[in-house]
């Protein structure tokens, strides 16, 4: 009942729950045997910048747009070419409209 | 708020705009015409009187509450007239062979008369009422906010 | 195909006053041109479905006093008149919310209302 | 009961109407009486559709005559030709209704708080009546110029709503783009329309379908009903406009007007499976949906990685989303000639697509309506603006991550079941195709990642200090969706082989669809 | 460049148009099987000599109630547009 079956596999949510907290319960017994040299509100917990002021609370909130910098900045090109047509201008709509319009009536006459 | 010569004119016109989108709407059934047609006449109509005097005045007698809860009445009409034959399908002409709007018209040519064509003619007068208000509110209401007045909810 | 051209001019009218409402939807950037390029398209489609009803030397379908003689077909009158007042209600809506833009922009432009865009 | 079974079709969607109409009316009683009045019926039409979709999986296909003399009467005695408008409800019609109502009572009771204190609720509630009843009707109609009339009823009315928020000239400008793309793409869809009855003078799909010879001008037709279909369910490149008013469209509304975007996919999957599905090779059309599919899929997700604005981002992503469903879909239709093929991968990835509109319908509508609890709470949509709000919001911040987790294709969530399903059946058409589909899926998760940071964790923000959680009634229509989601994701062979397989059948089984109108004609 | 694409797609689109519609059956002699049944009972059927008033009312009634119910969607949504100033601050 809970069980898809499509060619030549299965997908089986529960036994996948099961086996996902039988590994669960491995993984916290093997972590409650690490050494426990941990201690809150100690010189462990501070946060060090090489010496440098460690800014206030609310200021170490990484903005949205800072995050995966890389990704965008390796792929600046494809995000440039990507952007150009997204003008937000009803026109350029139509335009794409009826250029894809003309592409599939072609191919569809033409081909069909 | 246009001269007096146009207003005075006005006064008088509207009433014969009325009278003949009144019967483009009620000999839909036997002559070219319906409800969509005549109620656009009525409308033409109201348009001639917001050109003639200020939309202020026409708010005065024509106010948007009204207008909508007539609109909402026509639709309701048409909407329950469809209802009502679902004693054997939606739309059906139920009235057909009745006494109201029932008689059935020889086949071929033939001078027409207005007790037939079952609910047809009712649905236009639904559709005829339910146009005049709904466009008359539409007009009223863009005269009404290009000048930055208050449109009641 | 070739001899039906000299009876199909008005399917090829509803085509061409298709390719100019296209025209102005496409270049005019004012917004009540738009509107009225749509305007335009929609009495193309409806000119092509009037012209697909008509019977030669057909009587429109009314039986009261017609003269006697073959009648045009009935169902494009009807889908037209349906497709009229969609496209009023249409362009109802649309002139409103020009009225809109031009209050919170001052311009009809569609290259100054590009708010959202990327 | 038989009667009400019998009449349910044209019940579903006219006591809508009836009540859009009455709504302007009973608001004069109150508010709280038209909220009474609204969910009643409501409920009234949902337990309508539940009775439909019993009737449809038992029976068989469901065809309802307007004004005929006895319902299941198609054709008049002695003609071959239906002239009546005709609803015909097969397991895809009843598969796209069980979809829209179920998002529409969510976003009925989500509406419920979220518009308290705000003008023009009537007219409101009376739009999003009429919204329901366009897009029932053109899940259910069988008649080509009644798809277009409901098509517009859709198209309005979700143009008035996205356009509600009228002080913000933003929103205006999202519903003015509704509008205008939409009344373009329905003008072309009556064009065809034309064409097609200009040939063989008849409008019912299944006599089209029986009677159709794939001339040129058929071809034609179908260009012109495909481009007009794939700008109103955003396939790339059409897909401008989707972002612009799913942004700008208040609370409920964003998931129905989703769900109308939906409605047109099945238009477009009903014009190609059983208007044109029959004798022709549709290996052509089944790679134009295809490459539409990876298209939408690829850029879109690319375009939402990069957002700031909550809202879009979801937007784009439910564009490459619904290229899941086109490659699925487009999979199926390229193989539906050839019946080994069909059997091997081709039923399994129409499967999966179609189960795919559901899962998405549901999660997406989920996100969305996190996203306009935060704007309802704190009035921004920008994501750098944020931070810590998971503090204050924990019931929001839990149906995002059940939404999160779903759309990106974590097990056990209903996500990870039917892009499953599509991976493994594509992987046996076109590896390509499949792997790319798997990118999509880590970019997908990425992103969501990436607002989750930044929106929920992150330390206490002093702007959001005093920010509460969101009223009861958004809550409960937000969980109704999560357990669905849930259920969905737990049990989905259930779901597959009692709503889904039948949806795949009555596509691709043409010769029924035809044969419940045409009877058995030569 | 945006001037010249444009207007190569729109004369493909417009050659296609122009192309299908020659195609289309000879003006003025359509076929009309469905249309014939409608204008030979629609008086004993409706009992309305106007033939066109029978389609649009009982042939095709649901059309007409959609086609009334976009007027009353537009008229709606123009109303819901325009609510005063006043009030759409508050409603902000």
């Amino acid at each position: 009942m809970s069980v898809v079956d499509y060619g030549y596999a299965v997908w089986a949510p529960l036994i996948w729950i099961i086996a996902l907290v039988v590994i669960g319960v491995m993984v916290l017994i093997w972590r409650s045997r690490g050494q426990k040299s941990y201690k809150k509100g100690t010189a462990q917990t501070d946060i060090f910048l090489s010496g440098a002021k460690v800014p206030p609370e609310e200021e170490r909130h990484v903005k949205s747009e800072n995050i995966y910098w890389g990704f965008f900045e390796s792929l600046k090109e494809l995000y440039g070419a990507m952007m150009r047509p997204h003008t937000g201008i009803v026109n350029d709509y139509l335009l794409w409209f009826v250029g894809v319009l003309a592409v599939t009536v072609a191919i569809l006459v033409l081909a069909g | 708020m246009l001269s007096k010569i146009v207003r005075t004119v006005a006064n008088q016109l509207i009433l014969f705009i009325l009278i003949f989108g009144l019967y483009v709407i009620m000999h839909g059934h036997l002559t070219p015409g319906g409800g969509f047609q005549g109620g656009a006449v009525v409308v033409s109509g109201v348009v001639m009187l917001l050109v003639a005097f200020s939309s202020k005045d026409l708010q005065k007698s024509l106010r948007e509450r009204f207008l909508s809860i007539m609109e909402s009445t026509g639709a309701l009409i048409f909407a329950i007239l469809g209802f009502a034959g679902i004693g054997t399908v939606f739309f059906y002409n139920f009235l057909v062979g009745t006494s109201i709007f029932g008689r059935i018209p020889p086949t071929g040519p033939n001078p027409g008369d207005i007790w037939t064509g079952g609910v047809i003619p009712l649905m236009n007068l639904a559709v005829g009422l339910k146009v005049i208000a709904g466009l008359s509110a539409v007009v009223l209401a863009m005269a009404l906010f290009s000048i930055g007045e208050e449109i009641e909810e | 195909m070739m001899e039906h051209i000299p009876l199909n001019f008005p399917f090829l009218a509803a085509a061409l006053l298709a390719g100019v409402a296209f025209y102005i939807i496409i270049f005019k950037r004012n917004l009540i041109k738009l509107i009225m390029g749509i305007a335009l398209l929609a009495s193309a489609v409806n000119l092509f479905l009037v012209a697909l009803g008509y019977r030669a030397g057909g009587n429109a379908p009314i039986y009261t006093d017609v003269p006697p003689g073959p009648m045009v077909l009935p169902v494009p009158q009807a889908l037209t008149l349906t497709s009229i007042v969609i496209n009023v209600a249409v362009l109802a809506l649309m002139l409103t919310m020009v009225v809109h833009i031009y209050r919170h922009t001052g311009d009809i432009d569609s290259k100054k209302s590009r708010r959202l865009k990327g | 009961m038989d009667s009400l079974i019998t009449h349910s079709p044209a019940l579903i969607v006219a006591l809508p109407l009836l009540a859009a109409f009455a709504i302007p009316l009973i608001n004069r009683a109150g508010p709280r009486v038209r909220d009474i009045f609204n969910l009643v019926i409501f409920g009234f039409i949902a337990f309508l559709v539940a009775i439909l979709a019993v009737d449809v999986y038992s029976v068989g296909i469901h065809v309802y005559t307007f004004g005929a003399t006895a319902a299941e009467l198609a054709l008049p005695g002695g003609y071959t030709v239906p002239v009546r408008i005709m609803f015909e409800v097969d397991g895809m019609s009843i598969f796209m209704g069980i979809i829209i109502t179920t998002v529409t009572l969510a976003a009925l009771i989500y509406s419920l708080q979220f518009l308290k204190g705000r003008t023009g609720q009537a007219r409101f509630y009376s739009l999003m009546m009429l919204l329901y009843a366009g897009m029932m009707g053109l899940a259910f109609t069988g008649d080509m110029f009644n798809l277009f009339v409901f098509l517009e009823i859709a198209s309005i009315a979700g143009a008035g709503l996205a356009a509600y928020r009228t002080n913000m000239a933003d929103a205006i400008e999202g519903g003015f783009k509704y509008i205008v793309i939409s009344a373009v793409s329905a003008l072309l869809v009556l064009f065809a329309i034309g064409i097609l009855y200009a040939q063989y003078n008849v409008l019912s799909i299944a006599a089209l379908a029986h009677y159709m010879q794939y001339t040129t001008l058929d071809m034609m037709a179908l260009g012109l009903l495909g481009g007009a279909f794939v700008m109103k369910l955003a396939g790339v490149p059409l897909h401008m406009w989707a972002p612009d008013t799913y942004t700008v469209a208040p609370a409920g509304t964003t998931p129905m007007i989703l769900a109308a975007s939906y409605t047109a996919m099945y238009a477009l999957y009903r014009m190609t499976f059983s208007l044109y599905g029959g004798h022709i090779d549709t290996t052509a059309i089944g790679w134009i949906v295809i490459i539409v599919g990876v298209l939408s899929m690829f850029i879109g997700v690319m375009m939402a990685v990069h957002q700031t604005d909550i809202k879009r981002m979801m937007a784009y992503h439910a564009i490459s989303q619904g290229g899941y469903m086109l490659l699925g879909l487009g999979v199926g239709l390229a193989v539906i000639a050839d019946p080994v093929a069909l059997a091997n991968y081709g039923r399994d990835a129409m499967n999966g697509g179609i189960f795919h509109i559901i899962n998405h319908v549901f999660y997406k509508a989920l996100l969305f309506m996190t996203a306009e609890a935060i704007f309802f709470r704190i009035g921004i949509r920008d994501t750098n603006k944020m931070g810590g709000l998971a503090r204050n919001m924990k019931w929001t911040t839990a149906f995002y991550i059940i939404g999160a987790l779903a759309i990106s294709g974590i097990p056990p969530l209903n996500g990870f079941a039917s892009k499953l399903l599509i991976y493994e059946s594509v992987l046996r058409f076109n590896p390509v195709l499949s792997v790319i589909a798997m990118f999509v899926s880590l970019v997908t998760l990425a992103s969501f990642a990436k607002v989750f940071y930044s929106a929920f964790t992150g330390p206490p923000m002093p702007a959001y200090k005093e920010v509460k959680e969101v009223p009861k009634s958004m809550i409960i229509g937000m969980s109704i969706l999560a357990v669905l989601i849930i259920f969905f994701g737990l049990f989905p062979g259930l779901i597959v082989n009692t709503i889904v397989a039948p949806a795949t059948e009555a596509l691709i089984n043409q010769a029924s669809y035809i044969n419940a109108v045409m009877g058995a004609l030569p | 460049m945006r001037q010249v694409v444009g207007l190569i797609l729109l004369l493909v689109v417009v050659a296609f148009l122009v192309w299908g519609v020659l195609d289309i059956h000879p003006f003025g002699y359509p076929p009309s099987d469905m249309d014939d049944y409608i204008i030979e009972n629609a008086q004993e059927e409706t009992g309305s000599n106007n033939v066109v008033a029978s389609v649009v009312f009982d042939y095709r009634g649901l059309d007409t109630l959609g086609e009334a119910t976009i007027l009353f969607t537009a008229v709606t949504g123009v109303l819901l547009l325009l609510r005063t100033r006043k009030r759409r601050e508050e409603s902000s």
